[in-house]
């Protein structure tokens, strides 16, 4: 090993420090190197054992997921999970979160945030077909947050359109916590054969290793330590360079690498994200227990005098790192070639289990690839109960004044978390590859799988506002939302990738909510037979005024034997009858209010406690739904979420073009019946001879349901216990609905 | 009367130019021998009433709306439109 | 019929183009590489919707000067059909094989839904299994479909009958409002003077098959079959 | 050595330049007075071999690339890099 090469800085404590890593986790690198390490080994441990690549604080906690337990403990976690889904076939996917990036510069972080995900579905052989946002920003009202929303709407359209992938689902919810740090996670899907999945290791020293793709530039050095820490006054000039996003060159590198996987002659593959080629290498490398050795200066560069400390932690995008057959380089590069891609040899790989870097030759790091990779020290972190949760749950919900329930509907309605998201995903392509079979706006977007008539649907979801009140609840409940928007959608669930949003680990409080919420979703998953799959861990979403509601995204994957069998929520005409399928009226008068819509838009607070779940009454409910669509028996299937049944029964009427008249006995306040958001609660239609036989198969398996109504008219009415409350004319009902979001836009 | 502004905003010299480097390939691949390096920007025109033309209100415009700060630099001239 | 999709850096339609014409049509079909120069055996060429080269600079401006485009152009002065759809629709319009050119939409953000269209001239190679004035529902998915063309183009193009589609209501109006990207008189596709090119912004090959919501872009697709032997200029355009 | 050109490609003053207009609406917003008209352009710098930067030789690169005549003008700078 050399000395430290001239040009580099003098390592100190403010150098590490300033890096991110501890004065013990220094002692720790001298110790695994018997040395100090160079400045560019330094760089490289700091990304890689930062909370974004090393999961220090994080990955104790995450053992509560099954899946990821029994991968981490042999060895194959990979990029994204794979799910079979029959014929031979499989679904890879993945949920990631770009939030700092985003607040930053909300185009480009967003459009680099879509990218990144699409390589770590592609890197696994996978043809990308489906993509998904999940959204939180501040309140509306507020210029800047406008600012926000409109360029990370606009920027994952820009990457979303161009590489083709279709954008079929998301969300998008308005809340001040998120006003400093608003949330953008992207989720992508891919198919592939399932015996032709590409692995993420180094196999066979001597192989050779390549970079495709991309130049090099600066960017992004030290992206993973940015993400790693609160934004702050200072996030400005802490900022790396920002990462510029290549939609065009992304979709070069799709069906390059798709077709260079048809060779054979890819012994491995690896996109790069954070971390760069460091993440691609020492990961690579440890996977298969073997080492590797490059030479920066192959690497082709943007820009000129670059250091191997910069190029080895440079985040610029649309690059892989792959491992070839050696002797066959030249085969694989003129796919690559042929695309007008880079392919060039950059180093080896080596049985010595060392990642050993050359520039021009010169050593300037020598450190064992399993160190990196997954010796990051983790840490068990004090968790607390903050203060507030007993507060606001000894509070009763039951005081939300409703006031005229026709306005408070039109009111809700026009709530930018409730109202229609059109305005969003218009600018999304949701059609391209021609197997979108039901588009953004119902429970869940469904696609065909072309040439074996499945189908599968996927949504994301997750009620903060629930999770905020009760972690460990309000996350499992996201979890059985997902699989009830599935079940709706006549999927039936069978994998869940999730990222989980929060705020300073390091703070007892927020470490205690990620803890809760993750238990939550564990059990869940167990509940519901659907394995945590894959997911991404996003921490410190901080500002020094405030953090965010805790918000553990759930993104859920389901399948459908016939695409045929699919339900929109739309409702699909005159004369059906409605019908509400439930789990359940909650206990307390009051309960579903907690934490609902309607709550927040009366007092701008969030008080009281979550109804119970009554978890196999739910998949009881799943189950019943999946029955009635595979025989054909619903014309529409919606469940209530935010907003209540009120603007559930609204959100069908609207999308069918078609009013209803219902009326509804419950055994709960009328505004709670109307507004309240507890789990498991769906409306349906069916023809007038077929909800004798609905209602019938359903309360066999022990699901309350009953017909309410009848669709018809162009306007809503709804009574309960025999009141009518609600009496709204559709087309104005519509107007607040659809319209609301693109006006609010339209003011700045 | 009123006076021109023009505006040229370019991306940051260290940034990755996409655009440029598709526009570079193409010139080159329809023939063009000697295109070294394209960079791709803006260029805006404004007319302004008399008493809007000075340069730090332009300036102004640029830094608040016209140029996005993170990934842009800008230039500007006035001239008597 | 022999149908051809080309495949340009960026093209992103071009399998659903390739599987509309092989498994809907059901008639041979090919990819073609942009760097390909031949084009024989070619009855239909679809050039196909997508971002050719990222639509950096202008849609369709770099994939105009590619090697197939003379070959195109070639075919197409032989009579043999062109159908360019969106990003297509704009490579048409830069290599000069239609008039006028595609403008970033009004509203200025990417548009995708589907719009009612009319077709103003059914007498074409594009449009001939429907009827005059027929409405059909179809998606558009662009940011850049404002179609412009000067005054005497325009006038030629309506003179010509070389306007196929319009957008229009869901009863047929022809009106500002269902206008989803303020193209001019509402032009939402054309065909050249001799009638075996054409470039339109909304999609048919997303409105063909049930499970797409529509099918009423067959009628665009199934128009192509239905000129099948028929030689050039023997399907007329008529200045209706 | 070599050269470098400055092209301005702008719309034709015929057109109509929506991103313009919402410039010019969104200056008049955030508070800025006497805006009277805004046109958006492109700006491209290229920097060329010595044999390469003839003015005419650019201007060739604009007709047949950089600019639609359709709905573009062009005009061009040369100078020493
Ligand atoms: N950011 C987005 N991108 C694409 N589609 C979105 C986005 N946000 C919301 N949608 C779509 O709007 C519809 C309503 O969203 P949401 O209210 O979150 O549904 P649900 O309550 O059933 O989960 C869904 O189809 C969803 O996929
Ligand atoms: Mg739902």
């Amino acid at each position: 090993m050399s000395q430290t090469r001239v040009t580099d800085p003098e390592i100190t404590p403010a150098v590490w420090r300033e890096m991110g890593l501890s004065d013990s986790e220094y002692e720790q690198v001298k110790g695994i190197l018997g040395r100090n390490p160079t400045y560019t080994e330094l760089g490289m441990y700091a990304v890689m054992w930062s909370e974004h690549c090393g999961y220090k604080y994080s990955r104790p906690v995450l053992r509560l997921f099954k899946r990821y337990r029994e991968q981490l403990d042999s060895g194959a976690l990979e990029n994204a999970g794979v799910v079979d889904i029959g014929d031979g076939y499989g679904i890879a996917m993945k949920i990631e979160s770009h939030n700092h990036p985003s607040a930053v510069e909300p185009f480009q972080g967003a459009a680099t945030g879509v990218g990144g995900i699409l390589r770590d579905i592609f890197t696994m052989g996978a043809r990308p077909i489906a993509s998904l946002n999940s959204l939180r920003f501040g309140d509306l009202d507020d210029p800047h947050v406008r600012f926000l929303f409109e360029h990370v709407v606009a920027g994952i359209g820009f990457y979303g359109n161009c590489v083709g992938v279709p954008t079929v689902g998301g969300e998008v919810c308005f809340d001040k916590s998120y006003a400093g740090n608003p949330l953008v996670n992207a989720m992508s899907a891919g198919l592939v054969k399932l015996d032709s999945i590409a692995s993420a290791s180094a196999h066979g020293p001597g192989n050779s290793v390549m970079i495709v793709g991309s130049r090099t530039g600066r960017d992004g050095i030290h992206g993973a330590t940015f993400a790693s820490v609160e934004l702050g006054p200072d996030s400005e000039s802490k900022r790396p360079n920002v990462q510029m996003g290549d939609p065009f060159t992304e979709k070069l590198l799709i069906e390059a690498t798709l077709e260079a996987l048809q060779t054979g002659l890819i012994a491995g593959i690896q996109d790069m994200g954070a971390a760069g080629i460091t993440c691609s290498t020492c990961e690579t490398a440890a996977k298969a227990g073997t080492g590797m050795e490059i030479d920066v200066a192959l690497v082709p560069q943007r820009e000129s005098g670059m250091t191997p400390y910069e190029i080895m932690l440079s985040e610029s995008q649309e690059r892989m790192l792959a491992i070839v057959q050696k002797g066959r380089e030249d085969e694989v590069a003129s796919v690559f070639k042929k695309w007008g891609l880079n392919a060039v040899v950059i180093g080896h790989v080596t049985d010595d289990g060392l990642v050993r870097v050359r520039h021009h030759g010169e050593v300037v790091a020598e450190v064992p690839a399993k160190s990196l990779a997954d010796e990051c020290p983790t840490y068990q972190l004090e968790a607390d109960e903050p203060a507030y949760i007993a507060a606001v749950r000894s509070r009763d919900a039951g005081d939300v004044p409703a006031g005229d329930c026709s306005q408070a509907l039109l009111n809700l309605l026009a709530r930018p978390t409730v109202a229609s998201k059109r305005w969003v995903w218009e600018q999304y392509d949701h059609m391209v590859q021609t197997c979108t079979a039901i588009f953004p706006g119902s429970d869940a977007g469904v696609l065909r799988i072309r040439g074996i008539g499945k189908g599968i649907a996927l949504t994301t979801d997750c009620n903060a506002r629930q999770v905020y009140l009760d972690p460990y609840l309000g996350a499992k409940m996201a979890v059985y939302e997902g699989a009830r928007n599935l079940a709706c959608s006549g999927a039936r669930a069978v994998a869940v990738t999730d990222c989980l949003n929060f705020g300073n680990p390091e703070k007892p409080e927020a470490f205690w909510q990620f803890k809760e919420a993750v238990r939550g979703i564990a059990d869940a998953c167990e509940e519901l037979g659907t394995p945590v799959i894959s997911g991404n861990v996003s921490f410190y979403n901080e500002t020094p005024e405030s953090a965010i509601h805790p918000t553990p995204v759930i993104g859920m994957l389901g399948v459908l034997d016939d695409v045929e069998t699919r339900v929109s929520y739309c409702f699909k005409g005159e004369g059906d009858a409605v019908i509400l399928l439930h789990a359940g009226w909650p206990q307390d008068a009051s309960g579903g209010l907690a934490a609902s819509e309607l709550q927040a838009m009366a007092s701008g607070e969030l008080y009281g406690r979550l109804p119970d779940l009554r978890e196999d009454k739910q998949r009881a409910l799943h189950a019943v739904l999946l029955e009635l669509s595979e025989s054909g028996a619903m014309r529409s299937a919606h469940d209530v979420a935010e907003g209540g049944l009120a603007v559930c029964l609204a959100e069908s009427a609207i999308a069918g073009g078609v009013g209803a008249d219902v009326s509804l006995d419950a055994p709960v306040e009328p505004a709670a019946a109307l507004f309240g958001e507890p789990a498991g609660f769906v409306i349906a239609t069916a023809s007038a001879d077929a909800a004798a036989a609905i209602i019938e198969t359903a309360r066999a398996r022990g699901i309350e349901a009953a017909r309410v109504g009848v669709t018809g008219g162009s306007r809503l009415c709804i009574s309960v216990n025999g009141e009518r409350l609600v009496d709204v004319d559709l087309a104005a009902a519509a107007g607040a609905y659809q319209n609301s979001i693109g006006s609010i836009m339209d003011r700045s | 009367m009123s006076r021109k502004a023009r505006i040229y905003v370019t991306l940051k010299p260290t940034l990755l130019d996409a655009q440029g480097r598709v526009v570079q390939q193409a010139l080159t691949n329809i023939g063009f021998e000697g295109v070294e390096n394209v960079r791709m920007g803006k260029y805006i025109e404004i007319d302004l009433a008399d008493e809007a033309a000075s340069e730090s209100n332009v300036a102004d415009m640029c830094a608040r709306l016209l140029a996005n700060p993170v990934t842009e630099d800008f230039r500007l001239d006035l001239e008597d439109a | 019929m022999k149908f051809g999709v080309i495949q340009f850096p960026g093209s992103n339609c071009d399998q659903d183009a390739y599987f509309a014409a092989l498994n809907v049509l059901e008639q041979p079909t090919e990819y073609i590489w942009h760097e390909s120069t031949d084009l024989a055996g070619f009855d239909c060429v679809i050039v196909p919707g997508g971002f050719s080269y990222g639509d950096y600079l202008r849609c369709g401006a770099v994939a105009a000067l590619s090697p197939v485009m003379g070959a195109v152009k070639k075919h197409a002065a032989a009579g043999g059909l062109v159908m360019g759809v969106c990003n297509g629709f704009q490579i048409l319009c830069e290599s000069g094989l239609l008039p006028g050119a595609l403008l970033r939409n009004e509203g200025l953000r990417f548009v995708c839904k589907h719009i009612f269209m009319r077709i103003e001239n059914a007498g074409t190679r594009f449009t001939s299994a429907g009827a005059k004035g027929q409405v059909l529902r179809v998606p558009i998915a662009h940011g850049e479909g404002n179609y412009y063309c000067d005054d005497a183009t325009l006038k030629e193009l309506n003179g010509n009958g070389q306007v196929i589609l319009r957008y229009c209501s869901p009863a047929g109006a022809i009106d500002r409002a269902c206008n989803p990207n303020g193209a001019l008189d509402g032009i939402a596709g054309i065909v050249n003077r001799e009638g075996n090119v054409a470039g339109m912004m909304p999609h048919p090959e997303r409105a063909c098959e049930p499970v797409l919501g529509s099918t009423d872009g067959l009628v665009i697709l199934r128009s192509l079959l239905a000129g099948q032997g028929l030689s050039k200029g023997s399907v007329c355009l008529r200045p209706e």
